[in-house]
């Protein structure tokens, strides 16, 4: 208990964590602090391709045996099942909602949220802690199937929804998808030649640009706060705290279970205990134009997110080092 | 100069919904559209704007389509699927064009 | 297609003016508008442009306004004093809109 | 208040043409325009979008010109020779501006 | 006096200064050399980002006393006061300046160019002179303070100007400072350890990413210079260069009394002698539309930005030296 | 033979190279995943600055001679030159292009790349072989002449064109022309103090920043060759795989005649081989407004441009090194 604790202090007073809270504050002061589109794109490109390319890189290094593939499919399986659990538990905290933005939600909870999964391993990293640098695969495979379930949930309830060709272009051939898989390979078949070369650029300013770019979605997460007061009831905000840890136990028995080691069964948990606000909300957009978006978003980016990488990620990283003797 | 009547429309829609505009375009031929990045706006779903945003999800597009005054009909029944459910606001405006043998 | 008279508003003003246009919109019940940015232009105080610039001081945006006719009125009258000694040019255009229950 | 006719002229362009057309436009006394970038589009040269894109050889601007009705031939005949060859479309709307004293 | 000519050709030849002069030649040959307004906005975050927590970074390791608290209150005087002299000054240098751009173009002059102030920290860094690492947040201070004093200038002198809240908060709220202030604030708080974290993104790269901003800022200059020729006349142009002395005079005087180090007093003298161009002039739109800001904007950028950045900071380091013995 | 095979083999599997095919393959796949246009110029605004800078750097330190502005001059005929032997094979292989289309992509073929250009820099530093630094001034000054040329066959052939001054200014004061030549300038000026200054911004980071730069190149690319399957018949295939063999021949011969170093030929083979896609593009919509852009830039970009980067460059490094016995 104690170390967590210490650990979530520790967290707390990190740059990385402060310059999102900056950035919330800022917005909730209503301060004109903001970035371009441009910049906070750039700032994402950026940093799907470091850890794309340092995971296949690490890969690369240390081999990769079936375990890659079986954390992979595990990462498919868990995706398609979350939302499930993701949807019937909003519809028990969260009498309101109705069965279109439950589905909604829960395929934003079975996918991931790629900027928390950052936040997770540079704490490991700079606890010392090595988690299998396949995790990053694992997050890729993790980001799509979600959808698929959501819109099952959302069809059977009879509230719609379409699922064409186009759509699934989307969500596979995403652009976050195929930069980090397609980064990944590349640090893979090139790998420690390769990471010589572009370490300056991928390993060293790697931390600066993620405060930056936390400052950035601290502000954008505020001004969803600011204006989405309407949706946030007890129920919801309940829903978005409890949902993350009922996703990292699912993380946690499906990590130790494939016996990952400690910064892995950590990664696993964080991953199944976020909920993405990239590539879900568009393909929701698309394919369930009928749910609320600031239902979703409101509690991925402004309540789930926060939670994350506040205190979830230190709970999440204490528990795996104790359940896995780490 | 020699002026031809012709159609302005303009749609606001979401960014993620522009292949599905497009295509539905296409379909009934019409080939010449443009495209305007839009930053911000508001409407019955509240305010939203562009700054720092990641994902696609929360912009929209403004596709400005010249077109003949006989091909409306078309264009607009082609526009209706892709719209209906959708954020979104369309309008059509009596414009006069140049060069009108291309529209 | 039902199609419902209607008019198209466009307000080019200084980017700092936002909020202000904004506000007086909200205040005479408007809540339905659309931001363009302006990449540059030219009027009575010289050219300029965009490019490079940091401070949103010499910026502006277009401002969209489909508006019913009968509410016209009220918004050129909240529009006028927020104008009025500053940089901008607006435009009011017929044009027709569809679903007109939201205008 | 005090609405007076005018005419909106929007012109899709390349936006190489840029000089060009403003050069154009301030030789004949037309000093006020307002340019809107654009983002992608469609036409008899097929599809294009802006986006990755570093050169400008394939990029478009909207120039939009709020002219007096009895200067626009003057504008159109200026505009022309620059339009002539280059890819870009013109469509000329019935407006309303107020403060007509400045254009 | 042959100190402060070999400093000042030193960063006569120095390559931030030469950028800066590419910049301004390459705009009056009227290249389409441009840098997209994205970017030069992201490069003002980065600056502005890795400034403030450097500030505060050094603040976490020298400690604080009670001199902080007297250098910002000072700025925020400095701030209030300079206005006020600089109306004097430019209402007797160019006598067809009318009150309401007088004020106008006081409150640049009151308030600050944080890119002076960058150039003026990196010189002194060059030179091994060390400075307060708290000027960071005497610069933020100094900022908005001034724009009160040109406002209230502008009512008194019956032309017009006004005061609401929402000027207010574009003033104090202003994305420029809390990015400084909030960045300054979290680099003391995370002190040694932040600043281990995220060095490599904002010290090593830092002179590289100002020489391309500088390359920016000499386009945008050249075209101010281009376009307004028509308002700059004699007069015109000796208060943009006599100004900047006197204002340096009265930040020398406040940094002696203040006891600063011989950075220090460099620091203050800069920041007074600078003149804002970002947020000053978006102010003045909004509460002085009719003031011409071909005037203020020439005055700050086309000619005090220029001399500062060659001249005035070279000097004003020699006289810091000098006079304080360091 | 085995040599040249090793080289390329080894180029092929560089990251640049990978992710230049990631880029093509995702944009074949109809991906999502593109960058903001304004991240893309800032990429190239630094790559230009950064080589710019890093050439005049090398010229300081090693000194220039005469055979400085020889090689600039041999560089300037080149250009001139080979429109004329472009636009004569362009007529002969593919019979169906207009004489105005052949000018057009004449003009591409003279002028040069500057990724492929450091694309080429890069394989050498990699390899050790080191090349004159001043080759960036010899680029710099081969992008332009090359326009004249292809007017001039336009005009001849009776395909109109037309050349004014404001054709002549973007030629010569082209933003990357003066990018690249004012950075070469201030790095040669500056010399080590300047290069140690902001070397960690422009040497480090570089090889990463390339990468991206080349994932967002790939998918230009790949886009242009999905859209313009019309014109690609065997005979233009033909001539964008020739065209640069025939140009780094005439490359070849030049560097001898200089008396280049291995490094040096190669760059000047390379640049004779690449063909132009940023600022020739842009003259030539503005001249030859009905020349058809679907050819050149699909010549340009889809076929010599990966050409040279994965096959070519390699080549000419072989060539270059046992002709010259470096
Ligand atoms: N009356 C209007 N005039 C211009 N744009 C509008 C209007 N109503 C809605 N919009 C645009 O359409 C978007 C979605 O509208 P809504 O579906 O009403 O929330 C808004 O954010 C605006 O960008
Ligand atoms: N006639 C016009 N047509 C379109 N835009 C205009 C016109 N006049 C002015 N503008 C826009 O309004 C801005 C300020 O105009 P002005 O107040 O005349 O300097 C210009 O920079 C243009 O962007
Ligand atoms: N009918 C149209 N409506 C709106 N924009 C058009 C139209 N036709 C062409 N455009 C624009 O003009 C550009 C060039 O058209 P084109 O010369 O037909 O290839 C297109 O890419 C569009 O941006
Ligand atoms: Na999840
Ligand atoms: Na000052
Ligand atoms: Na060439």
């Amino acid at each position: 208990m104690d170390q967590i604790l210490s650990l979530a202090g520790q967290n707390l007073l990190s740059p990385v964590i402060l310059f999102f809270v900056l950035g919330v504050a800022a917005s909730l002061a209503r301060s004109d602090l903001t970035f371009p589109e441009a910049i906070a794109k750039g700032m994402s490109l950026y940093l799907l391709f470091a850890i794309g390319f340092k995971g296949g890189a690490s890969v690369a290094q240390h081999g990769a045996d079936i375990s890659l593939g079986l954390a992979v499919l595990a990462g498919v399986v868990l995706s398609f099942l979350l939302p499930f659990v993701a949807f019937a538990l909003i519809r028990v905290l969260a009498r309101g909602v109705s069965v279109l933005d439950a589905a909604a939600v829960a395929g934003h909870y079975g996918s991931i949220s790629i900027v928390t999964f950052v936040a997770a391993t540079s704490l490991l990293t700079a606890g010392g802690i090595v988690h299998e640098g396949y995790m990053v695969a694992v997050a890729a495979a993790m980001e799509a199937p979600a959808i698929v379930s959501a819109l099952w949930l959302a069809m059977r309830g009879g509230a719609g929804g379409k699922m064409d060709s186009d759509l699934w272009r989307e969500i596979l051939l995403n652009g976050s998808i195929v930069l980090l898989l397609g980064a990944f390979a590349i640090g893979w078949i090139t790998g420690e030649r390769g990471m010589a070369e572009i370490a300056p650029f991928i390993v060293a300013p790697f931390k600066g640009v993620l405060c930056l770019f936390l400052l950035d979605m601290g502000i954008v997460a505020g001004r969803e706060l600011r204006a989405a007061r309407r949706v946030v009831t007890p129920g919801v905000v309940a829903f978005g705290i409890l949902m993350p840890l009922v996703g990292a136990a699912f993380g946690l028995a499906v990590g130790l279970v494939l016996g990952l080691s400690a910064g892995g069964v950590a990664v696993m948990m964080t991953l199944s205990a976020s909920a993405s606000y990239i590539a879900v909300p568009a393909a929701m957009r698309v394919a369930l134009p009928r749910a609320n978006p600031a239902l979703y978003l409101t509690l991925a980016l402004g309540i789930t997110f926060p939670f994350n990488l506040t205190l979830g990620i230190p709970l999440y990283m204490a528990l795996a080092q104790t359940l896995t003797g780490g | 100069m020699q002026m031809h009547d012709a159609r302005r429309v303009e749609v606001m829609i979401e960014a993620v919904m522009e292949k599905q505009i497009t295509r539905a375009l296409e379909e009934v031929g019409v080939t010449g559209y443009t495209i305007l990045p839009v930053l911000g706006g508001s409407g019955a779903s509240g305010r939203w704007t562009r700054e720092g945003q990641v994902s696609r999800a929360f912009s929209m597009i403004a596709v400005i389509c010249l077109i003949s005054p006989h091909r409306l009909d078309a264009l607009l029944e082609a526009l209706f699927p892709v719209l209906d459910e959708h954020i979104g606001v369309v309008s059509v405006t009596d414009t006069h064009i140049l060069r009108a043998e291309r529209f």
